[in-house]
């Protein structure tokens, strides 16, 4: 079973590596983001992550779904965090379980990818200096709509 | 007809709002809707030129015939992770 | 700082995850190979890893080393078990953090891709049906030893 | 001079031993030693005709000369992971 989650709420790592693994499985992939004390050289105090959170837990249900069919396992979970964050808090994590190694790293390395390109979340970062900005990001692929 | 239009970071910061519904005239598109938008001058004037949109919580394109009730969100360019 | 280990005693993820990050790293990378129910379609009871053990904890010290210089990021950790292990433990775990997550998640597939061409460890499978057999492994590429 | 020999997995079977010192002419070198171990017949004679080596723990060319006291294993394919 996929599992994903977009949340206020802080991310447990361990709690989210436990969302996989099955007795088939001989590897898991995990990943996760966390918030640096610096971006491209500006010292940051923390960040704050808007989101429109129901489109973004449909996005990423529908990525996870992608991803467990590229990695022939539904053992996928993926969780991203809004609001307010401190240096070193996790902002994204991910993990997959899967047959074989090669399975779980590229699906896992998938959904971050993914998630960059079209979770729709923005960053705003606070620098030391008093001063916020909301960080460049991707312009999402419009895909069309089909019938609406 | 009525749409609610959803702003999220910058583009809540230029509109002054999360939120707003906008009346505009039956099978009118994602671009007309932009430009109705647009037009209320102030920030929304600065809205960039190039902004993705989803209707209903999916990516849609700017010839997107809109329908009553549908829920309009601009997507700035998007940086989770 | 760089971590490894070859070792009897059951292996913790989220203790291996817990020895890397760093404030200047948004990106953890890791990966753990886990005993399945079955190879190649034999199913499978449990398994042993016998290991030698001094030369692998040297090459596992030094696979990590070269991790961390591609990573520029001496936030590596890797950790192999040896013994007799029981389906779904872990056999291995390696964790990567580094400020940007190609650097994270191309360390931690290198450690496992390395750890498979050269650490010297053997694995028996127990099967079902009372067998056991050593499986086929990888011949190490001998490096010229230079001055002795 | 005196080496050790380290077998493990499937060479150790065969050996019947996880280890054994042999004894060789100075300035022997690894592939001397696999001759001398093959020689003793029985489950040596079945070692694989190809088989890597690590002299002190890092893995050695056939040409590698020996030196006394040296701790040399004969190295199984790997299966680690």
């Amino acid at each position: 079973m996929t599992w994903t989650d977009v949340t206020y709420v802080p991310i447990q790592p361990a709690a989210v590596l436990e969302r996989v693994g099955a007795s088939e499985d001989g590897a898991v992939a995990f990943f996760m983001g966390i918030v640096r004390n610096a971006n491209e050289g500006r010292p940051v105090s923390g960040l704050e992550y808007d989101g429109y959170r129901r489109m973004a837990k449909a996005q990423l249900s529908a990525i996870v779904a992608e991803a467990a069919e590229r990695a022939e396992s539904d053992r996928v979970a993926a969780v991203h965090r809004l609001g307010p964050l401190g240096i070193g808090e996790v902002s994204v994590a991910i993990a997959v379980s899967a047959p074989h190694r090669a399975q779980a790293f590229e699906a896992a390395r998938f959904v971050i990818e993914e998630i960059k390109k079209r979770l729709p979340v923005w960053k705003r970062e606070h620098y030391l200096d008093g001063e916020t900005a909301w960080l460049d990001g991707h312009v999402p692929a419009t895909e069309r709509g089909g019938v609406r | 007809m009525d749409v609610t239009v959803l702003l999220f970071a910058g583009h809540r910061e230029l509109a002054g709002t999360p939120s707003i519904v906008v009346s505009l005239p039956q099978r009118a598109t994602v671009d007309m809707l932009l430009s109705a938008l647009r037009g209320r001058g102030e920030g929304w004037a600065a809205l960039p030129r190039s902004v993705s949109v989803a209707v209903n919580r999916e990516y849609a394109d700017g010839d997107t015939v809109l329908v009553e009730g549908d829920e309009v969100a601009l997507i700035p360019p998007v940086a989770g992770g």
